[in-house]
């Protein structure tokens, strides 16, 4: 009887689902022509926002708010997993050779290129988040080939280093009202360094919080 | 644009594989694949949707408000997957509770 | 040469659908991780294309994280799936 | 110039199929350590689709978390899954064979 009803409801979501998506396709194929007004705005202001690249001037200057939250995010995220309990930790790797060169030729390229994603955010694609997702990554590709890294949730340094990006944020936001501004306006000469600053600083807090939250959690000894 | 269009309702489709696997698959592990590919969906959807302007001028906003949905998602993943770890400890099952047979 | 570019685009495309028969088939999980890899280099060969043809260099700044960062989804399974499966089949047999 | 948007169409309807199929093959496959290989090659696709519609800076993002971190994160979280089920599996059996000489805790 139980499998009989379980059937029912997966037909009627199966239903449900897809007449929502034949809705919504219809109103996508309806839809007016996209407004370029928005394009055109962001591009007028380009001048102001002390970059060259649109989306990093959207990302850290016209719409810096949504940034902003998104680290705390990200640090809320990270104080969920590390509210649960302690997680065993996986046994140890036994180190290969293959795998350990592998990791010292990769990691000064991965680290390389960190760089320069940082530093082609201003003109080009790139910016925090990438960087910041590939020193997780590599911070995870350690982890995995047997490298031990120091981290550790009662490390106060750690937990400051993950604070920083947002931190530097609020910095940069609240110095809009040492100039006599709004907060989060930045004043047009700063602006190129306050962002500069904000990237560099977002881009370690991101790269560590999301390797710990890689861990799935503090682990405890095995 | 053809381009666009086709990829915003691809995006759709992604939407609703997503929702309904969320609400028909019982292992938990699955229900977070179903919602990343949900959203996933949707972030093609607000892309295909802004593409649509005519050639050469493209709206950095939904793009950096998809990179930050990126980050986000990626965040609540990594959330659920420890929170699937937590309830697999306590219980030894990786469904909820109200979803065994 | 806009031809040749789109032309070799589909032909690589078509391989990666040959990759995705490997990864629905198996047998092993070794098979579908490396049919995943397979992936991973055919979407950096398509991406140095689309970058030529579009005349977009910011296209092989992502071909580079891509070739940077296939290694860790191999070290990742290697290490720990691998493992895992390797010795649940010694416990079976 | 014909032949040049056909092609171009050509591919995107190919990359939209196969997406669309990955997608589902993930999500409804039986195998589940086949569906995270699966959702690892879906990422890639998207990524891909993210370069089609000219969003490089997302197709960067997609590529450093989709390829990099979610494959690793599910491949470590099902490992752990699976690990403990096989000692939970071994615990049970041993223990239904000397359980008196354990201690219960």
């Amino acid at each position: 009887m139980t499998r009989f009803i379980w059937h029912a409801v997966r037909l009627l979501a199966a239903f449900l689902v897809a007449g929502m998506a034949v809705g919504l396709a219809f109103t996508i194929v309806s839809l007016p022509p996209a407004s370029p007004e928005l394009a055109l705005t962001v591009a007028d202001n380009m001048t102001k926002s002390g970059v060259s690249h649109p989306v990093t001037a959207v990302l850290l200057n016209f719409r810096g708010y949504d940034t902003l939250l998104e680290m705390a995010v990200l640090l809320l995220a990270l104080v969920g997993t590390w509210s649960l309990a302690p997680i065993q930790e996986m046994p140890p790797v036994t180190p290969v050779a293959v795998l350990d060169s592998l990791t010292r030729l990769l990691t000064p390229l991965i680290m390389l290129t960190v760089g320069y994603l940082l530093w082609a955010g201003a003109h080009a694609p790139g910016g925090a988040f990438q960087a910041g997702a590939l020193l997780a990554a590599l911070g995870v590709l350690l982890n995995l080939t047997g490298w031990r890294l120091p981290i550790d949730a009662t490390q106060c340094y750690l937990r400051a280093i993950m604070a920083a990006g947002l931190i530097a944020f609020l910095l940069a936001a609240a110095n809009g009202w040492v100039h006599g501004m709004h907060f989060f306006s930045y004043p047009h000469d700063q602006a190129h360094m306050l962002i500069q600053f904000i990237e560099t600083f977002a881009t370690l807090s991101i790269g560590i919080t999301l390797f710990t939250l890689f861990l799935l959690g503090r682990t405890a000894p095995h | 644009m053809v381009t666009a269009l086709l990829y915003g309702l691809t995006g759709l489709g992604l939407f609703a594989l997503g929702l309904y696997a969320l609400i028909t698959q019982t292992h938990l592990l699955r229900k977070l694949l179903a919602i990343n590919v949900l959203g996933g969906g949707i972030f093609l959807v607000l892309g295909g949707l802004t593409r649509r302007l005519a050639d050469n001028l493209i709206d950095p906003v939904p793009h950096a408000m998809v990179i930050t949905g990126i980050v986000v998602d990626i965040a609540a993943t990594a959330l659920g997957l420890a929170i699937v770890m937590r309830i697999h400890a306590l219980t030894g099952h990786t469904t909820l509770p109200e979803e065994r047979e | 040469m806009t031809l040749i570019y789109l032309m070799i685009t589909c032909f690589l495309f078509l391989t990666l659908m040959a990759g995705m028969w490997r990864i629905l088939r198996g047998p092993t999980a070794a098979d579908r991780m490396l049919a995943a890899q397979l992936f991973g280099t055919t979407a950096v060969a398509i991406l140095l294309i689309l970058a030529q043809l579009a005349e977009q260099p910011a296209f092989r700044d992502a071909a580079l994280l891509l070739a940077l960062l296939a290694t860790v989804t191999v070290v990742a399974f290697v290490h720990r799936a691998w493992q895992t499966i390797s010795e649940s089949e010694d416990e079976s047999s | 110039m014909e032949t040049l948007t056909a092609l171009t169409l050509a591919f995107d309807v190919l990359l939209a199929l196969l997406l669309l199929l990955t997608a589902g093959f993930a999500l409804f496959g039986r195998n589940l350590f086949r569906a995270i290989v699966l959702y690892i090659a879906f990422g890639l696709l998207l990524a891909l689709v993210w370069i089609r519609l000219d969003a490089p800076d997302i197709a960067l993002a997609e590529i450093a978390i989709g390829a990099g971190l979610t494959g690793a994160l599910l491949l470590s979280a099902w490992a752990r899954l699976e690990r403990s089920d096989d000692n939970q599996a071994a615990d049970e059996s041993s223990q239904s064979g000397q359980d008196q000489t354990r201690t219960p805790h």
